[in-house]
């Protein structure tokens, strides 16, 4: 059976090829062929799913493809495990969802086809990352991930800001590439091989030891920090917003960001050799977490929240995986991936209502939108982590790793997180759902092609969670059999977190919803001081002095050092490359005798060089 | 004192030389033509010295293909002096800066 | 003796001959120090017996390439004008790199004087002949290709439009 | 005296040339097409011949082995599709075909004697007869002002390389007494190295890095490649690239094998100075041609890396390279020349939004840049992967490392293109889908499935030149 897993990324990289030859002619048909060949797909990695839920040995085919002398071997093959079957459901799912709401939104776009043409590569690249069995082809495929996503970034040329936004996350990324291939390179140097699972038998039997074994796992971590947009290469994803929103759903959110977590997963072996590694793993992760959630409570664009939101939540699963977490990583990487991704169509169908961006434009929609403002609801609840949601279990499953890792600091933060992250969700949904409307766009819900899917990723938000022993067993059957599972069953840490949430929920339901405090009137500030007291929200008023005057100023301040000083650097360097070839460029400069000058100059130079230094005209030299 | 073949390579370097300082300085496209010529000149002399002292045919059989190559060259470079000529009405090749960058 | 003399002349002949091709102002004088250089040389060949090789010389360098320069000279409008346009600005540094490069091929080529002749050889016309025929056949054959190529090409250019 | 029979496909493609000569003095206009055709059964004979005739040398001047015949191939497949992208030449550019196809089909018999030559003479003026029909192809219209300018520069930039070239060879003479290339060997071992030695193969260098187009011997390609008519242009970098590569295989390997450390240390510099000057250069070009051009002037510094790790390894990896880059590069230059004849114009802005007109040519140049930059599973990362495992594996890491970054560099202004090509909107008038003639869908689809067959399977093509290195390199 597994011979025949290669037909899951063929068929959508045939859509692609297809819709992109058929070219203007293919318009019409060009969503129900991609849709179509992602929707077999989807059949197939259900029935391998359904297969290894049996029997989840880790399955492996390879074929040799480039032989040089030596043992330097490139093979073609694929791993499965369950991680692969996970990773397949969840990658097909989203994308078959994305590519039938994109059926409606995308329908007055010119450029359709060659829309369904990128998503169809896009889903073909990510499948291949998944399966494939060796590091090279990861980062093979871990490259087209990024060349498909640049094309989807950038689709809307004529937006300049979202040229711009393609060519950033290229480039912002290439960083992190870079020290993934370095590190390929430097583990295919010491260990052979580049196969996923000698490398990990390897990393368990104690060859990568040391520095060295810290030095590659930080150096593949690089390309899962630039890829997962974890700080500080996280910059390019809030601007990635720029391309259409059901891409930013699928990309963004559900599928090519979760590829660093999935990066970080799959050769765990590596990571848990090296304390330190895993060290940095946890703390950027958490420190991103945090950090990206600070910064979302102040966005004012409904897409720019949900991608500090994204950031913060992958440095969730980040900080799990270096707990020691791989389910709770997995397992949140799941999670995450349907409610985010239903986050994101819901906001891309409030979008496509009123035209707009800016919550502050949108407000009382549920009135007009009511699958899109209920389906949401489900999807904010799931994402600030409320029982029995999906987000609850997988939250839970974090904080208890941590917690397991003995890493109380990262525990506390974690919770924090949570709290920060009910606080903004709620806010986006108060801001743009309740209130009174905001009547200048007529805003009507969706066609039943946009809402289905947001039905079917909303049950899927609430319902998730209930498996998660199931999942647990399974996925941590990818490890190998010896690892127990621990935990330490503490009745604390979910009553923290849930009281967290509700702290995050009560203050967005003030501010946002009730009005008690007035979000725009500074002057009246001590008229709403009064009204509090009389009000009795004296304890509130603590956390809303905090939030208003520290946690704004501190998270703006944040905002401006990633906009400023962290995007600045990343811009410079392609500055700096642009001016290298500018500079170059001008040496040749048209005449032709300068030419022959540089032409003689360079014989002279060699010959002086090759001549003065080689040992046999020095010995004649008197 | 003998004449030896060093002797015709130092000819034949100083005419090398002079010839380069002529393709560097000269702006008139023909007289950048000639100073090649010049190159091919000296060439032909090292090699039919080198068969003199050195007593292997190939020398002189080489300069004579050298010289027809030159002659060959003189054409050429006659052919694409007109049709610049025909463009712009001179062969400065100061002037001669579109394709550049 | 008389070599000797014959090779300080014509080398000092050959060399003011060269310098008067780069430096000339008059194009025209420039195309006859060509003229003069390559009868030098061809006298420097004389001194190595290669009496045909000179002949060659004079009528492949006179006959034909000297012919071409005062056609050239002739077809861009310098009789008229013959006073060049003074050379470019790249003068002090290419007099620079020149002397520097025949100070280095000198450099080169005296430091280690090569071992003695061998063997003195002169080669006579018939030799020349019949090795064109034998050995160097291919390249013998391969320059007629050559100069039909270039002839070919230099006249579909110097035409210019189809009429 | 020897075997002629040695040398039937050069033969044959002589033959050819005159027959195309002939035919173009006797007919009348209409009957162009035959020249076309004509051409295309002589390469195609020629090819028959060259794998029929049996190996062997010809006197002390030529050698056909297997290292030849692989090169021969390359180059008159090159042959064979700059033929079919010149088919209607005298339509588009208005002038005459006969002319054309004879320097043409002169300039790729001139690279098969430097594929097989042996002795410094015939090397000399096979390169002269590779090279004139060139520089005269370059300014073949030269009413337009690019092409005679870039005629120019290219005759005196090669004559001076040329010269250089000559020049090194005469000193070398001066020093061994001999223009046989295995003969230099033991008489150079006698000599030693001497700085009139060393000189010497300083100037051969310096004359093989122009032809090879190794920085700072580089400057005439950017302006050739922009001035000449494009199928030119597109012969010029693979044909005449590969004459470079072979030219230097054949001299340092048969002549200086003893030099080894010497050319191969400069090598390695000069790779390295090539391949970052040639991407940075290209960069900001906005030219089609250019970039192109600037693309091949790097594209010559990671192959210039095979000659540093001279070994089996390292030479096979040429080989392949030399293959790749010809399918990649043709097919680039035919979506250009298919562009150029429906828009005019090599600019980027005439690419913008490509996709969407010409969804097929698209793809075609997506995947030929791709290609180029090395991006699996196309045949660029195939030779890519070959060459730096050798380099590698002779141990100049440094260099691998600074070749794996330029990669990463290029990618940055081959995806300018891509970007023109997909993402960006086509100019108002430009909506017309390019339509491409019959001979040219023809290079199209031979170029792509090249493309697409060597990266996939590349193991015939890296075993063939494997096993002719290793017979070239043994004595």
């Amino acid at each position: 059976m597994i011979n025949h897993a290669w037909i899951i990324p063929v068929l959508p990289l045939a859509a692609a090829v297809i819709v992109a030859l058929a070219g203007k002619r293919g318009d019409r048909l060009a969503g129900s062929i991609s849709a179509g060949a992602i929707f077999f797909s989807l059949i197939i990695s259900l029935k391998f799913f359904a297969a290894f839920l049996v029997n989840p040995a880790a399955k492996e085919v390879s074929w040799v493809w480039l032989k040089s002398a030596g043992n330097l071997t490139l093979e073609v093959g694929m791993l499965i495990d369950p991680l692969t079957v996970i990773m397949l459901v969840v990658v097909t799912f989203v994308s078959l969802m994305v590519q039938i709401y994109s059926m409606g939104y995308m329908a007055e776009d010119e450029g359709k086809a060659r829309y369904f043409a990128f998503i169809s590569l896009f889903t073909f690249s990510m499948l291949g990352l998944v399966l494939a069995n060796n590091l090279v082809m990861v980062y093979m495929f871990w490259e087209l991930v990024g060349l498909s996503s640049y094309l989807l970034i950038g689709f809307w040329y004529h937006k300049p800001e979202a040229a711009n936004a393609g060519k950033k996350a290229f480039v912002v990324t290439r960083f992190g590439d870079l020290g993934f291939l370095i590190g390929i390179l430097v583990l295919g140097y010491f260990l052979n091989t580049f196969n996923i699972i000698e490398v990990g038998t390897a990393a368990q039997t104690g060859k990568l030891t040391g520095g060295l074994g810290t030095c590659v796992a930080l150096l593949i971590f690089a390309g899962a920090v630039g890829k997962s947009a974890q700080f500080p290469l996280h910059i390019w994803l809030p601007d990635a917003m720029e391309g259409p929103t059901p891409v930013s759903a699928l990309i963004h959110a559900a599928t090519m960001v979760a590829a660093g977590v999935f990066l970080v997963a799959r050769v765990f072996p590596v990571f848990t050799a090296s304390d330190t590694a895993m060290l940095v793993v946890a703390y950027v992760g958490g420190f991103t977490a945090i950090f990206a959630a600070t910064i979302a409570c102040v966005q004012d664009d409904i897409k720019r929240i949900l991608a500090y939101s994204t950031v913060s939540q992958l440095g969730y699963m980040m900080m799990a995986l270096g707990c020691g977490g791989y389910f709770a990583g997995v397992f949140h990487l799941m999670t995450h991936a349907a409610f985010k991704a239903l986050l994101f169509l819901a906001a891309g169908s409030v979008i496509h209502a009123v035209h707009t961006n800016n919550i502050w434009e949108m407000g009382g929609l549920i009135k007009r939108m009511g699958i899109t403002g209920t389906t949401m609801l489900i999807a904010a609840v799931a994402l600030a982590g409320v029982f029995p949601f999906s987000g609850f279990f997988s939250k839970d499953a974090i904080l208890f790793a941590a917690l397991d890792a003995g890493r109380m600091d990262l525990l506390v933060l974690g919770i924090f997180t949570a709290l920060l992250t009910s606080f903004y969700i709620f806010r986006l949904f108060f801001v743009v759902f309740t209130g009174k409307p905001n009547s200048t766009q007529p805003g009507h819900e969706s066609p039943a092609v946009m809402t289905m899917p947001l039905m079917t990723l909303a049950i899927l938000s609430l319902g998730l969670g209930f498996f998660a022993a199931r999942f647990e067993h399974f996925i941590v059957a990818s490890l190998g059999a010896n690892r127990e599972i621990l935990h330490q069953h503490n009745r604390l840490v979910p009553m923290f977190a849930f009281l967290a949430v509700l702290f995050g929920f009560g203050w967005a339901y003030l501010v946002y919803f009730q009005k008690a405090i007035s979000a725009t009137l500074l002057t009246r500030k001590f008229s709403l001081l009064y009204k509090l007291l009389k009000h009795k929200y004296f304890i509130d008023e603590i956390y809303l002095f905090f939030v208003r005057y520290v946690m704004l100023v501190v998270s703006a301040g944040l905002a401006w050092f990633d906009r400023q000083v962290v995007d600045g650097a990343v811009n410079g360097v392609a500055w700096l490359c642009r001016r290298m070839g500018a500079g170059i460029r001008r040496l040749q400069v048209g005449r032709l005798q300068a030419y022959i000058f540089a032409f003689v100059l360079g014989l002279i130079v060699l010959a002086v060089s090759l001549l003065v230094t080689h040992p046999d005209v020095m010995a004649i030299i008197p | 004192m003998m004449i030896t073949l060093t002797h015709y390579l130092v000819i034949g370097c100083i005419l090398f030389a002079i010839s380069m300082y002529g393709v560097f300085t000269r702006r008139n496209a023909v007289a950048l033509l000639l100073a090649i010529e010049l190159i091919m000149l000296a060439v032909a002399l090292n090699f039919t010295a080198g068969t003199r002292f050195l007593g292997d045919a190939g020398g002189q059989i080489f300069a004579i293909f050298v010289i027809t190559v030159a002659a060959a060259e003189a054409a050429v470079g006659l052919a694409l002096v007109i049709a610049i000529y025909r463009n712009q009405k001179d062969v400065d090749l100061d002037r001669l800066t579109i394709l550049k960058g | 003796m008389l070599t000797m003399i014959g090779f300080y002349l014509l080398s000092v002949l050959a060399v003011v001959a060269g310098l008067f091709l780069v430096l000339s102002r008059n194009l025209l004088h420039a195309v006859l120090a060509l003229a003069v250089a390559s009868m030098a040389v061809a006298g420097l060949m004389l001194t190595l017996s290669a009496e045909f090789l000179a002949f060659v010389l004079i009528l492949v360098y006179i006959g034909a390439v000297v012919v071409i320069g005062v056609f050239a000279v002739m077809l861009t409008g310098h009789f008229d004008h013959p006073k060049l346009p003074t050379s470019n600005e790249l003068k002090g540094l290419g007099a620079v790199t020149s002397l520097g490069l025949l100070f280095l091929l000198l450099g080169v080529v005296l430091i280690q004087p090569i071992a003695q002749a061998r063997t003195v050889a002169e080669l006579s016309v018939k030799q020349i002949g019949t090795l064109l025929l034998t050995k160097y056949v291919l390249p013998f054959e391969l320059v007629s290709v050559l100069l039909l190529a270039a002839l070919i090409g230099a006249i579909v250019i110097a035409r210019g439009k189809e009429d | 005296m020897s075997n002629w029979f040695i040398l039937l496909p050069e033969i044959i493609l002589a033959f050819t040339i005159m027959l195309v000569l002939i035919v173009d003095l006797i007919s009348t206009s209409c009957q162009r097409l035959w020249l076309g055709v004509l051409s295309l059964v002589g390469i195609l004979l020629t090819v028959i011949c060259l794998w029929i005739v049996p190996s062997g040398a010809f006197g002390e001047a030529f050698l056909n082995d297997g290292l030849a015949r692989f090169i021969k191939s390359i180059v008159l497949l090159a042959l064979l599709l700059v033929v079919l992208f010149s088919w209607d030449f005298d339509k588009v550019w208005g002038r005459p075909l006969g002319e054309y196809l004879v320097l043409l089909l002169s300039s790729g018999l001139g690279i098969l004697f430097l594929a097989s030559g042996t002795e410094m003479i015939l090397l000399y003026i096979g390169l002269e007869l590779t090279t004139f029909p060139l520089v005269l192809l370059t300014a073949y219209c030269p009413a337009d002002k690019k092409s005679a300018e870039g005629g120019l520069k290219f005759l005196v930039l090669a004559a001076l390389g040329a010269a250089v070239l000559l020049f090194g060879f005469s000193l070398i003479y001066a020093a061994a007494g001999t223009t046989q290339l295995q003969a230099l060997v033991p008489a150079l071992i006698q000599t030693g190295n001497t700085p009139l030695v060393l000189m010497g193969l300083l100037c051969i260098l310096a004359g093989l890095g122009f032809k090879m187009a190794l920085v700072p011997f580089h400057m005439w390609v950017p302006d050739a490649y922009e001035g000449a008519p494009t199928a030119i242009t597109a012969f010029l970098s693979v044909a005449g690239k590969t004459a470079g590569f072979v030219l230097a295989i054949r001299i340092l390997a048969t002549g200086f094998p003893v030099q080894v450390s010497e050319w191969s240390r400069i090598f390695a510099v000069l790779a390295a100075v090539t391949m970052c000057l040639g991407n940075f250069a290209a960069i900001p070009q906005t030219n089609m041609k250019r970039l192109l051009a600037y693309s091949s002037i790097a594209q010559a510094g990671y192959i210039v890396m095979g000659l540093v790790a001279f070994q089996v390894l390292g030479l096979s990896s040429i080989l392949y390279y030399l293959t790749a880059y010809l399918f990649a590069n043709l097919a680039a230059f035919g979506v250009v020349i298919a562009v150029e004849r429906s828009s005019r114009s090599v600019e980027l802005s005439a690419y913008h939004g490509l996709a969407m007109r010409s969804p097929r040519l698209a793809l075609i140049m997506l995947l030929a840049l791709l290609s180029l930059a090395g991006i699996p599973p196309l045949a660029g990362f195939a030779a890519k992967f070959y060459l730096f495992a050798a380099v590698y594996s002779e141990g100049y890491i440094w260099l691998v490392v600074l070749a794996v970054l330029n990669s990463a560099l290029s990618l940055y202004y081959y995806l300018k293109v891509i970007r023109a090509i997909y993402i960006q909107k086509p100019a108002a008038d430009a909506v017309q889908p390019v339509t491409v003639p019959l001979a040219l869908t023809i290079v199209l689809v031979v170029t792509t499935f090249g493309i697409l067959a060597l990266g996939v399977y590349p193991s015939p093509i890296v075993d063939l030149a494997r096993e002719v290195v290793v017979l070239f390199l043994t004595p």
